[in-house]
């Protein structure tokens, strides 16, 4: 036995920093001072760990292995010796995703501890919960602590959005946490019939078991848990059948509180995913179905995120859709699409981020962010206007933004596999995507003010938003804008930043696709 | 170690039977608080099965935390709001 | 004076006739643009049966296209089937789960 | 005829929780109810959990002095779904509690527990 092999010291940092700061932020309370300097402190040093860390594992009960020099990915699932090791990875995949979400973060802490007045303390904590939990899920290779992480983030999902207050999203996160009992127990009885098909907890280990052994009675029970790690899969990323639920929960809660939420679930979906090709690809029909429910996802959402009046729900629906597009890319399971999926993972939370901060600024105006009541703003907030609509172009796929770059290859690796039906939806959902956003940042930014009234007077009582004082955009929101515009500009512009980071994966992952 | 004897056995076929109508009864109850009872007093079956699966630490948690944890949760929700079931 | 509709009235007759009672409102493009697109995806779709069986997708299109011309309006049908109802939603999920299940054990 | 064992017991004791349960959640109108209803779930799949775990004949996993390991590897139950379960006995508690304030919140606004009610859909 080979003893070289040591626990690295930043993963356990990743995930207890953000523990200690909801601890510490939620005794502070209402001291608002103090909670905006050490929560801004932790979410800094959360970016700076994921950037100096270098590459590694922590294990909690693993054996060392025989060869140390084998040891090369963990997403190679032909790692020999590992038993029952209950075991984290930090590379080059999570150290993208995890970086992009300290990001968020800081600029969302940012936001929230200059916004917020009341009960500021817990709040904070439970974003910074979000954060663990994805954290959690992005690093982890084994289904015990995969499935504590998806608990933990439903638990904290449901109190961000009950957090605003409002009566909509104490039921939106009623309705989200009695599914999240579902699905947390679906996910338990997969990890039971995974443990009781294989004997090994870790995901690396169960891989190595199905290929090499043989399960010939057995394998119905594979087919099972496949339909509940499925299950569990539609509820973190809000895929079809969820997809009113989700959308509830991204338009009930804040929308800088969104912002992070959405990250939130990307990467949930991003992390489940690749669990699930890695298990179950390989089984005939399994990414058939993730594909199919991947294209109903973006149809479902865009379609609905068409009706909506009020840009807040417009976005909400267009996350849902636009998630579509990542496991689209992770259910094809090609080395391109693969590629593409992750990136989209990455430029999705970016520039979903800029429109959500948008929507924020937009409440700052005093009239709410339906397109029936707002109007005008462009005229008392241009810089905005510019943000938002770049913000949309980047959505949309439109050249020199990110969009384009991860949703070309995501099309042409569709092509490549002989689905050209696939391709096609993209094309659509990106056009569409373009419209559904373009009608209400007409409506609200571009229309000049005075006629708001006529439209007003057409309105059904109940729907008109209370019209509210206006305040003054705090500067803090323009600077996050700002950065976000410029960081989904030069990711447009050099792909090959973010990219580098996800081929590894991509290469240790990647099935060919048999049609 | 636990003998698995006849007897034994016909203890845990009441259990069982037990856990299932204590399950439906529960959630057939019009009147809540009797409802969380019966789960409290389903869940001691439940303890009972884990012991007998050789999980003694488990059967302990579970008679604790179902008998007076979870009931006791429900029982604050039901003060704070109503206590039978509205038509 | 028999008046004898052209087509285009026969359309926006028909058009501002699924938005009701709801009158005039931006929605409208919003409703018009969804149920376009709902039916271009849905053809879609029944297109991509083909991985399976070319027959079958050839019948499912001619079905599709059937069905959408009976369920006219198909937007409405698709906005109130994802409503955010709990027991709806929860509803919906069962189902799905039975199809996984069904779908993939026909692949083994 | 197949032997009837605790095991196969407590399988068919869990398919009934989960059963029952899922069937609650669905189709029980009072949020109260839907609560236990989620309970009765988790407690069938903490059952299911155990029941995978054990062994015919086994011991308890507690290394006795005077066990040589091998000895004990071969006999003892599986660990694993033991330390599961005990997490989601934890996990349920924290969900429930969670639930419950959420309904005490909705009740407050609402008036009532109906989840036809205070659930229903609404249009945008």
């Amino acid at each position: 036995m080979i003893e070289s092999i040591s626990n690295l010291w930043s993963i356990p940092l990743l995930v207890m920093i953000p523990i200690f700061a909801t601890i510490i932020v939620n005794l502070l309370f209402n001291r608002n001072k103090a909670i905006k300097y050490i929560s801004l402190i932790s979410a800094l040093s959360l970016v700076v760990i994921t950037l100096l860390s270098p590459y590694g594992f922590q294990w909690f009960t693993g054996q060392p292995a025989l060869n140390p020099n084998t040891l090369t990915f963990t997403f190679d699932a032909s790692i020999p010796a590992w038993r029952m090791a209950l075991e984290f990875y930090f590379g080059p995949l999570q150290q993208a995703l995890i970086f992009v979400m300290a990001l968020i973060l800081v600029l969302v802490i940012g936001i929230a501890t200059n916004g917020l007045t009341k009960n500021q303390g817990p709040y904070i904590g439970m974003i910074f919960l979000l954060f663990a939990s994805a954290a959690i899920i992005v690093m982890v290779n084994d289904l015990y602590h995969l499935w504590i992480g998806v608990e933990i983030g439903s638990l904290v999902v449901a109190g961000v959005v009950a957090a605003s207050g409002e009566g909509i999203s104490q039921k939106a996160a009623l309705k989200y946490t009695f599914f999240s009992a579902l699905s947390g127990a679906g996910l338990a009885i997969a990890l039971a019939l995974i443990l009781g098909l294989t004997g090994y907890s870790n995901i690396s280990d169960a891989i190595r078991y199905i290929q090499t052994t043989n399960l010939n009675g057995m394998s119905s029970i594979l087919y099972v848990a496949f339909g509940f790690f499925t299950l569990s899969w539609i509820y973190a990323g809000g895929l079809v059948p969820i997809h009113p639920l989700k959308s509830e929960v991204y338009g009930a809660a804040f929308p800088h509180g969104t912002a992070m939420l959405q990250t939130q679930s990307k990467l949930m979906l991003v992390a489940i995913g690749l669990v699930m090709l890695r298990l179950f690809g390989s089984l005939p029909f399994a990414r058939e179905v993730m594909l199919s429910i991947s294209v109903l996802t973006m149809m479902l959402g865009v379609v609905m995120a068409l009706l909506q009046t009020d840009l807040r729900w417009i976005l909400a629906y267009l996350i849902v859709s636009h998630s579509g597009l990542v496991t689209v890319g992770i259910s094809l399971g090609t080395y391109d699409a693969l590629v593409g999926g992750l990136f989209q993972a990455v430029n999705d939370v970016l520039y979903m981020s800029v429109l959500l901060l948008g929507c924020e600024a937009v409440y700052y105006l005093g009239n709410g962010t339906s397109t029936k009541t707002a109007a005008g703003i462009a005229k008392k907030a241009p810089w905005l206007a510019l943000a938002v609509v770049l913000g949309t172009f980047a959505a949309s796929g439109i050249p020199p933004f990110n969009g384009f770059q991860s949703e070309i290859i995501l099309i042409q690796s569709a092509l490549k596999v002989g689905l050209p039906e696939v391709a096609v939806v993209i094309l659509i959902l990106s056009v569409t995507t373009f419209i559904a956003l373009f009608r209400a940042i007409y409506s609200i930014f571009l229309r000049p003010a005075d006629t708001t009234h006529l439209v007003v007077s057409g309105l059904i009582p109940s729907e008109a938003q209370e019209v509210g004082k206006e305040t003054p955009i705090p500067r803090g929101l323009y600077l996050s804008l700002a950065i976000l515009v410029v960081i989904t500009l030069i990711l447009g512009v050099y792909p090959d930043l973010v990219i580098r980071f996800l081929t590894p994966v991509a290469q240790a992952v990647s099935i060919p696709w048999y049609p | 170690m636990i003998e698995l004897s006849a007897s034994f056995m016909v203890v845990a076929y009441i259990m069982v039977v037990g856990i299932t109508i204590g399950a439906i009864a529960a959630l057939l109850q019009k009147d809540l608080l009797r409802a969380a009872f019966i789960s409290g007093a389903e869940s001691i079956a439940l303890a009972f099965l884990f012991q007998a699966l050789l999980a003694p630490d488990l059967g302990l948690t579970q008679a604790i935390v179902g008998t007076v944890l979870l009931p006791g949760i429900i029982i604050v929700g039901i003060f704070k709001t109503r206590r039978t079931e509205e038509e | 004076m028999v008046s004898v509709d052209s087509l285009y009235d026969k359309i926006k007759r028909w058009t501002v006739e699924f938005v009701g009672g709801r009158g005039y409102s931006n929605q409208m493009t919003g409703y018009m643009t969804g149920e376009l697109q709902t039916a271009v995806f849905t053809l879609i779709l029944a297109s991509l049966f083909r991985i399976f069986s070319i027959p079958l997708a050839i019948v499912l299109l001619i079905a599709v296209v059937a069905a959408i011309l009976y369920f006219a309006p198909m937007i409405v049908h698709i906005e109130r089937e994802s409503s955010n109802d709990l027991n709806r939603v929860l509803f919906w999920v069962v189902i799905y789960f039975a199809i996984i299940i069904a779908v993939t054990l026909w692949g083994r | 005829m197949i032997e009837v064992t605790i095991q196969l017991l407590s399988f068919f004791a869990a398919a009934a929780l989960v059963i029952i349960g899922i069937t609650g959640m669905l189709f029980l109108d009072n949020l109260i109810k839907k609560i236990i209803a989620f309970i009765l779930l988790s407690d069938g799949v903490n059952l299911m959990l155990v029941a995978v775990g054990y062994v015919e004949g086994g011991i308890v996993s507690i290394l006795l002095p005077g066990m040589s390991p091998s000895e004990f590897a071969s006999k003892a139950i599986l660990v694993f779904p033991v330390g599961i379960v005990l997490t989601n006995i934890v996990i349920s508690v924290s969900t429930t509690a969670v639930l419950v304030a959420l309904v005490i919140m909705l009740y407050r606004r609402y008036g009532t527990l109906k989840s036809s009610k205070v659930l229903k859909e609404e249009r945008r």
